[in-house]
């Protein structure tokens, strides 16, 4: 792992954004606070106004509907898968609209620290009801009463859903940053070492042949 | 009794045999969509399994009213969640092949080609 | 108890999520691994306490009776095979953790610790399942972890090997699918107890259909010849601690499976002919592989295959006596390999690889590896004092017993595949451990025993010692372990108890 | 419970010597011979009491569960082979120490693997329980093992330790399955037992017997499975005189004293043991004429006792067994001396070649008098041991005198005996002659005098043979007896003993001496003749061919069958699944044992129009996506495919399940677009090694078969389906939908183990994809001059070394390179 080399690599050449160009690209310390901003890239083709202001528009009302999907699984169709592949549609939406760097950009935490949370939640609820010797998974219910909802049943599977939600968004988050991200960010990459390669190549070439030619006579004709 | 309908035997039949297919084939794309489609037809047959019952397993309907049976659909979705998690694996995996050989081909095992082109065995000892 | 069945599922679960947490650390991941498989091999040292008498531990996931929620089920079968696979994680991870300490490794830690962890829940979810599709999600568990594992230091070779083991794995998977859609469609049921009370009602002739098709899908995991082709192309490539793993236990869990399929769910069926026709096959098949490659973690790789053969001979006997063998096939089996593959390990850390063509003289080059490999080799080959030779007579034993042509068969192939074994390790003992050894491999020893890869080094010798002296310790409990063999035995057919104990005995 | 004990002296001190050995250098041989001095004064102590009839015995429980006990047990024949292994081989121990020298390599593992020879050997000849006999017996295989290759380096040591291993391992397999028979069919796994009430005799007996036997008689190189003993001759001397004369190779003999009188009776035990033991004792003497090795010689000479003490071990008779005894003693004593004097011989001059030995009587006249009374008792002269075990041999097979054995066969075996004992006293003659005798022809090696410690040991076990042949009657025989009581006794049973009176064995003998003498005095035609006769007794060939065969077939077998293709491996898994499962359906379709729907009994071609529609959809996309090879219309088609599922589910009340898939199918269609326009526009159409029409029909065949299944399964679903219960209990779970009730809380196992499945499949992604890329970039390039070296990729990539520099990108090849060569293999 040497994402540490030195050679440029200014892909997104943004006036003004030194750290843009000399943070590692793929890295997810990327700047976070732009949302859709100048130096966008969308992953497919020439980039769109339209598409990025609708997905500008869209992505909180998808993210709040996968709220709405999770809480109320229990009673209808939805749940915690459904509503963890509808709020990382979001995501994609925005990498497929802004680029790499506004998937980076508009990331809570780390896809890795979505899974582990995520995880930790579903071991959690299994795992708590064994401490008062339950079985695993026994399920707890809550009722109280909140002054503005009124009665609120809450269920310890709710904690569950969340945790398979985490992780719904986490892996899409992680495949479409390693599938499309990175991989683009590697194919440019390896673009400008191969432009750079050759460069290099051409320079010393042109050094070596000025150097051949330097003694004049008769130089030409020997066979190389 | 609760035998699906032929159509939808007919259904299974064809996704299986065409996942077969493209899992045989030397494209490594191909061998995905045949995953993909043997999914399918995984989860197809854990529906079908069921009777021709068609109300949502919805519980505060009218009462008295058969539901479709729900265990099928929860483990129809927990394998198409999983299916989705490995393909994506399946996915990376064939991009890399290709990235290293840059050949869209399933590729053969080195030491079993060496040893299978041999005339006889290596040593005698 | 309800605690007990749960501690192997969700502390290595809740380790893996620590783990992919702490992936800056690797110190405070690998205290995190070490604990966690320390408590899974606690828990499963009190398990094995509780059911050595044959009773059945069962706990109801979410206090929801039998058929409706899922049972983890521990009989003394399944928390034999517990204890042993967690004893060998431990050690193996212990092993890699040194690898990594002396920098000997190409692995990255940051995904190897979470995976490993994930790995360990889904066999122990293997293990434990009582419940068809929870078992199909334990294997699938363990697969995934097994996928990722296997492209860890993803070289080319690598790469191509898992594209190989993950499609022909997958194709297993979707064939288990389909095998519960079937008995779903048959039974209305998934919990295994249930099924196995209710097949009772079913055509025999589609009980049999399903008997070998489960037979077909647990076969292509447990590389059952002919269905055994993917496992020589990948497990020699992957990385040692990896190839170790994946040589002691995922095949193992898959011959579990297996057994507790046909014992329980199609104890009604004759599968036994066909059983026994594999097992002769496989064993006969498995071990000519063995003796024609040069490398020797394909030796051992198709060695692997070759004994797979005795356990599925054992199931094939269908005798109380045939199903303690197999068990103390497995238990013997698990250790045996992982110790040959740790050992190969050490190798490819002295020489560079294990291809037999240019390997001399390991004797001379380290003496603790000639005899960390001695050992496993005579105990892979069955002959005494060591615990393959116990396990091959209660084989024997069971099929003298047992009499008939099948049987004779089997110890027939089973002679054959023991002298096999025999040439074709010692084999590799001759031309490697023997002989003048190259200068520069000395030369290399001398740079690696005296680095900053010494102490890693070191870990790893140890580690490997500890294994096979585990190995010599089921040598020296055969006595105990041949009681729990035949107690194990006695559980697996009698299907009447599983159902009891999971259900309640209102059942039927 | 003291025999545990000496067993464990024994393990403690070969774990001790070793260390010990870099101090004391090859006087650590003393330390060893130890426990086996103490072993064998132990034994003699007890002699008396064991004589009386009270055995010593002692059991160590092991696996009960499957009759594996550690039960020990010493009587007069364990007696008389305690003695041989215990006390001639601390003997050998003593004489060793003076043999190896100080520099010698890998001393200190050869005495640590001796000692516990030492106690292997000690296990066989007193375990009491048939499985307990054969772990101790294979522990002296592979201990031999370890020991004939202890010039490692040589490629013929290697071999003859191999071929060594294979063939008494090899038959000790053999022997395991006749123990675990005997032990069925007796009902217990004591020998004692079952010597004393042998099971009746039934062809299962029979096949037990010879079992047993083959284990038996390749230990003890009986012909045809005595190749390995002469090719183990490349072992150091003190070995092959202490395994090769002593010990091992009397482990097959004593296995059939042990059983003899149990089994003696059962055909075709007899028959057996008495043809091949004449027929080895003939080709072993008739081969040892022709050495010009003298350690070859004596290893032929070995072949050919070994013979005659089988006949002798196995006949089942009375005197046979008295004979057994002597000879048994009178053997291990003999040979042990000879084998150290060649050893002396070869250590001071190099050379153990007859044909350049001269003139060394001269020069040590106490070794050749000691050597003259070992070859004499070989040769079966009075009044030494070998000529007491002589003389009740040939008394034993005088037709007439024992009832068990009918006439023409006592004849015909007294032949043989007769036969064997000439060419035996030719050999004798000859190895006198070649060792020590003044040749004219030959010049003379330089040949250093010996120490005093070296000569000792056969003198010591020469006098010893001396002794005992003297006092045969009052020191042996009271030993034989003991053992030989079981045999039905005879009106005036057969004592060991220097002098008989006139009896016909004294004839034989004398006319023994005077033929073996003509043949030795006429040694050059007998030569003539043996290079005259075809080699087809070359046992060894045999052995080679065997191996040849077992290779041969495993190449081939391997070479067309593991063809490394994934699409034929995937073929044969689906052809699996037809030849099994398959099969079995249409066997019972045809047989009509399963019920097939039937109009108005569940037989319905759909259940609405809009399902025709979809269902025409997903077949139509299905086979499209098959027939489709450019990527972006498969890619097309397999989402419609998706979707076309999502409406069916959609038709059957499974909206849960519909939202899933429509989300997944479009996620797995975005992050198919991700990878696919990576690769190239059209898929590769290269064959996939079947027949496309195969494989076609078998893929149909393959579906329809899982299809059909589908439904006969459920058209016989005889219970209703567990989840009508979910629907009461639900209100408990706290939701209405019972497909997420089951998802979270029902079935939540499930549901964790699934996203346990997503996180892994997530991090597996990740780390393919993100991590070791920079090797792959830079690798990518030139992946085509790979091809071929690539196999090396994993194996020798990565051999210890330093650190490669860190890539430069104008030097992509030697990047590469450095790739391969890494720090770290693993």
């Amino acid at each position: 792992m040497s994402t540490d080399r030195p050679e440029g690599r200014p892909l997104v050449a943004g006036p003004g954004t030194p750290d843009e160009s000399s943070g590692p690209p793929e890295s997810w310390e990327a700047p976070r606070e732009r949302w859709l901003s100048t130096v966008v890239r969308p992953a497919f083709g020439p980039r769109s106004v339209l598409l990025e202001v609708v997905t500008r528009l869209l992505v909180p009302a998808i993210l709040l509907f996968s709220v709405f999907l999770l809480v109320s699984g229990h009673n209808r169709p939805g749940g915690g898968f459904a509503g963890g592949l509808v709020a990382s549609m979001a995501y994609v939406l925005r990498y497929v609209a802004g680029g790499r760097h506004e998937l980076l950009a508009g990331l809570p935490m780390r896809p890795n620290g979505l899974l582990a949370i995520g995880t930790l939640l579903g071991c959690v609820t299994a795992g708590l009801p064994l401490l008062v010797g339950r079985p695993v998974f026994d399920s707890v219910k809550w009722e109280f009463t909140l002054p503005l909802f009124g009665e609120v049943k809450l269920l310890s599977a709710l904690f569950f859903e969340t945790g398979v939600y985490l992780i719904v968004v986490g892996l899409v988050l992680s495949v479409v940053a390693a599938l499309g991200a990175r991989m683009e960010a590697e194919e440019e990459e390896a673009r400008i070492e191969e432009r750079e390669r050759a460069s290099l190549l051409r320079r010393r070439r042109a050094a070596a042949r000025a150097a051949a030619s330097a003694p004049p006579p008769a130089a030409g004709e020997e066979p190389s | 009794m609760n035998a699906p309908s032929l159509l939808l035997v007919a259904a299974v039949a064809v996704l299986y045999s065409s996942g077969f297919y493209l899992l045989l084939q030397r494209s490594l794309m191909r061998v995905v969509f045949g995953i993909l489609i043997l999914g399918h037809a995984a989860n197809l047959s854990l529906l079908v399994t069921d009777t021709a019952i068609t109300l949502p397993p919805l519980l505060g309907g009218e009462p008295g009213q058969q539901l479709s049976d729900p265990l099928p659909h929860a483990m129809a979705l927990t394998a198409i969640v999983i299916t989705f998690g490995v393909t994506t694996f399946l996915l990376a995996l064939a991009y890399r092949v290709w990235l290293d050989d840059e050949n869209d081909e399933v590729p053969d095992d080195l030491e079993d080609r060496r040893i299978s082109r041999l005339k006889e065995p290596e040593d005698s000892s | 108890m309800n605690a007990l069945l749960a501690v192997p599922l969700l502390v290595p679960l809740c380790g893996a999520a620590v783990t992919l947490l702490l992936r800056r650390t690797p110190r405070s991941q690998r205290i995190t691994g070490t604990t966690t498989l320390s408590v899974v091999v606690v828990a499963a040292a009190l398990l094995l306490w509780h059911t050595r008498d044959g009773t059945i531990a069962t706990a109801q996931a979410g206090a929801w009776e039998a058929p409706l929620g899922i049972t983890l089920v521990a009989d003394p079968t399944s928390a034999l095979l517990l204890l042993v696979s967690s004893v060998v994680l431990l050690i193996v991870l212990l092993y890699a953790i040194g690898q990594d300490i002396g920098g000997l490794s190409r692995a990255t830690p940051q995904v190897f610790h979470p995976v490993y962890l994930v790995l360990t829940a889904g066999v122990n979810l293997s293990f434990l399942a009582g419940d068809l599709f929870n078992l199909f999600v334990g294997f699938e568990v363990m697969l995934t972890a097994s996928y990722a594992l296997i492209t860890q230091a993803p070289t080319r070779a690598r790469v191509r090997a898992s594209m190989i083991y993950t499609t022909v794995s997958l194709t297993s998977s979707i064939l288990f699918l389909t095998g519960i859609a079937l008995v779903y469609a048959l039974t209305g049921t998934v919990n295994l107890a249930d099924v196995s009370d209710k097949l009772d009602a079913a055509p025999p002739a589609l009980r049999m259909v399903l008997a070998l098709l489960f037979l077909v899908v647990f076969g292509i995991k447990a590389a059952v010849v002919p269905m055994h082709f993917w496992l020589p192309d990948s497990y020699p490539v992957a990385l040692t601690r990896i190839s170790a793993i994946f040589a002691a236990l995922l095949t193992k869990v898959a011959v579990y499976a297996v057994i507790r399929t046909q014992t329980l769910l199609f104890a009604r069926d004759d599968t036994s002919a066909v059983l026994a026709v594999i097992a002769v096959v496989t064993m006969i098949v498995g071990i000519l592989g063995a003796l024609v490659q040069s490398d020797i973690n394909r030796i051992m790789s198709f060695a692997l295959v070759s004994h797979i053969g005795f356990m599925l001979f054992g199931l094939a006997l269908g005798t109380v006596a045939g199903l303690a063998g197999a068990v103390v096939y497995l238990v013997h089996h698990i250790v045996v390999q992982a110790t040959l593959f740790l050992v190969n390990g050490l190798i490819r850390q002295y020489v560079g690889h294990t291809s037999l063509t240019d390997i001399r003289g390991l004797t001379a080059v380290s003496p603790a590896l000639a005899v960390f490999f001695f050992l496993p080799a005579l105990s892979l080959a069955g002959l005494p004092p060591l615990s393959g030779f116990v396990a091959k007579v209660a084989l024997f034993q069971a099929g003298v017993d047992a009499g008939g042509l099948l049987a004779w068969a089997g110890l027939a192939a089973g002679v054959l595949t023991s002298l096999l074994t025999l040439i074709a390790i010692f084999r590799v003992w001759t031309r490697a451990f023997w002989g003048t050894p190259r200068p520069d491999v000395l030369e290399a020893r001398e740079q690696l025993r005296s680095g900053a890869n010494r102490g890693g080094l070191r870990i790893m010798t140890a580690t490997t010692g500890a294994m096979v002296a585990v190995g010599v310790a089921v040598a020296l409990a055969a006595g105990p372990l041949t009681e729990v063999g035949f107690t194990a035995a006695e559980g697996l057919l009698d299907g009447r108890a599983y159902v009891t104990a999971v259900l309640g005995e209102g059942a039927r | 419970m003291l025999l545990p004990l000496v067993i464990a002296l024994h393990a403690l001190t070969a774990v001790v010597t070793p260390p010990l050995t870099r101090i004391l250098g090859p006087r650590v041989f003393l330390v060893a011979a130890l426990p086996l001095g103490l072993t064998a004064a132990w034994v003699l102590a007890r002699t008396p009491g064991i004589l009386r009839g009270h055995p010593v015995e002692a059991s160590v429980p092991w696996a009960p569960a499957l009759g594996i006990v550690l039960d020990f047990r010493v009587d007069a024949l364990s007696v008389a082979m305690v003695l041989l292994v215990s006390g001639v081989g601390a003997v050998i121990f003593c004489y060793a120490a003076a043999y190896f020298h100080r520099g010698e390599r890998a001393l200190g593992r050869l005495v640590g693997v001796l000692v516990l020879f030492a106690a292997a050997m000690f296990g066989v000849v007193t375990a009491d329980n048939l499985f307990a006999l054969y772990v101790f017996w294979e522990l002296t295989s592979v201990s031999s093992f370890l020991l004939v290759a202890h010039a490692d380096q040589r490629e013929s040591a290697r071999r003859a330790a191999t071929q060594a291993l294979v063939t008494t391992a090899g038959s000790g397999l053999l022997m395991l399955i006749g123990f675990i028979l005997l032990g069925h069919l007796g009902g217990t796994y004591r020998i004692s037992e079952l010597v004393a009430d042998p099971p009746p005799g039934s062809p299962w007996l029979s096949a037990a017997l010879v079992l047993v036997l083959v284990g038996a008689f390749a230990k003890s190189a009986q012909a045809p499975l005595h190749y390995w003993l002469p090719a183990a001759m490349v072992a150091p001397t003190p070995v092959s005189a202490y395994l090769h004369a002593a010990a091992m190779v009397k482990g097959g003999v004593y296995l059939v004293a042990r059983l003899a009188p149990g089994f003696a009776d059962t055909d075709p035990w007899r028959l057996l043991v008495l043809v091949f033991g004449a027929a080895t004792m003939i080709l072993g003497g008739w081969r040892a004429l022709r050495q010009d090795d003298l350690k070859l010689l004596l290893a032929f000479g070995t072949v050919s006792q070994l013979g005659m003490l089988t006949v002798l071990a196995g006949a089942g008779t009375h005197t046979a067994a008295v004979a057994a005894i002597g000879a048994l003693l009178a053997h291990g004593l003999f040979k042990a001396t000879l084998f150290l004097t060649v050893g002396v011989i070869d250590h001071q001059a190099g050379t153990r070649s007859i044909s350049r030995l001269t003139g060394v009587g001269r020069r040590m006249p106490l070794l050749a008098a000691a050597a003259a009374l070992g070859a004499a008792s070989m040769a079966g002269l009075p009044p030494l041991l070998g000529f007491v075990g002589k003389e009740a041999a040939l008394e034993a097979f005088v037709p007439g005198a024992h009832p068990g054995l009918s006439a023409t066969a006592s004849a015909a075996v007294l032949a043989c005996l007769v036969l064997g004992s000439v060419l035996t006293f030719a050999y004798s003659a000859r190895f006198l002659w070649g060792a020590f005798a003044d040749k004219d022809t030959v010049a003379p090696v330089p040949f250093p005098r010996p120490g005093a410690a070296f000569t000792a040991a056969p003198v010591l076990l020469a006098a010893a043979g001396l002794l005992l042949g003297v006092s045969a009657a009052a020191t042996v025989d009271p030993v034989a007896q003991s053992y030989a009581a079981p045999f039905p006794a005879l009106l005036h049973p057969y004592h060991l003993a220097l002098w008989h009176g006139p009896t016909p064995a004294l004839a034989l003998s004398a006319l023994v001496v005077a033929a073996g003498a003509l043949l030795f005095w006429k040694r050059r035609a007998v030569t003539r003749l043996q290079n005259a006769m075809p080699n087809w007794y070359e046992a060894e060939a045999g052995y080679n061919a065997v191996i040849q065969a077992i290779r041969w077939t495993a190449f081939h077998v391997t070479s067309r069958t593991q063809t490394g293709s994934l699409p034929v491996y995937l073929g044969i898994i689906l052809a699996t699944v037809l030849a099994l499962p398959g099969v079995r359906l249409a066997a019972a379709l045809l047989g009509g044992d399963v019920a097939v729907p039937a109009e108005g009994d569940g037989l319905r071609l759909w259940d609405s129009p809009l399902e025709v529609v979809v269902v025409l959809i997903v077949t139509v996309t299905a086979v499209a996506t098959v027939r489709e090879h450019r990527r972006f219309p498969a890619l097309i088609l397999i989402s419609a495919l998706g979707f076309g599922i999502a409406g069916l589910f959609v038709l059957h009340g499974a909206p849960d399940l519909a939202l899933t898939l429509v989300l997944v199918e479009t996620l797995t269609t975005i992050i198919l677009v991700f990878v696919l326009r990576r690769l190239p526009a059209t898929f590769t159409t290269r064959p996939n090694g079947w027949p496309k029409r195969l494989t076609v029909l078998m893929c149909a065949a393959a579906g329809t078969f899982l299809a059909l299944t589908l439904w006969l399964a459920s058209h016989a679903r005889t219970h209703p389906p567990v989840s009508l219960g979910y629907t009461g209990r639900a209100a408990e779970a706290g939701g209405d939908n019972l497909v997420n009730v089951i998802i979270a809380d029902f079935r939540a196992l499930d549901t964790l183990g699934e996203v346990v499945v997503l996180v892994t499949a997530a991090v597996a992604v990740a780390s393919l994809v993100l991590l070791n890329r920079r090797d792959r970039i830079i690798r990518a390039p030139e992946a085509d001059d790979w091809e071929e070296t690539a196999q090396a990729d994993s194996a020798a990539s990565d051999r210890p070394g330093p650190q490669p520099a860190a890539p430069d990108p104008l030097a992509a090849p030697g990047a590469n390179h450095a790739h391969r060569h890494g720090p770290k293999e693993d």
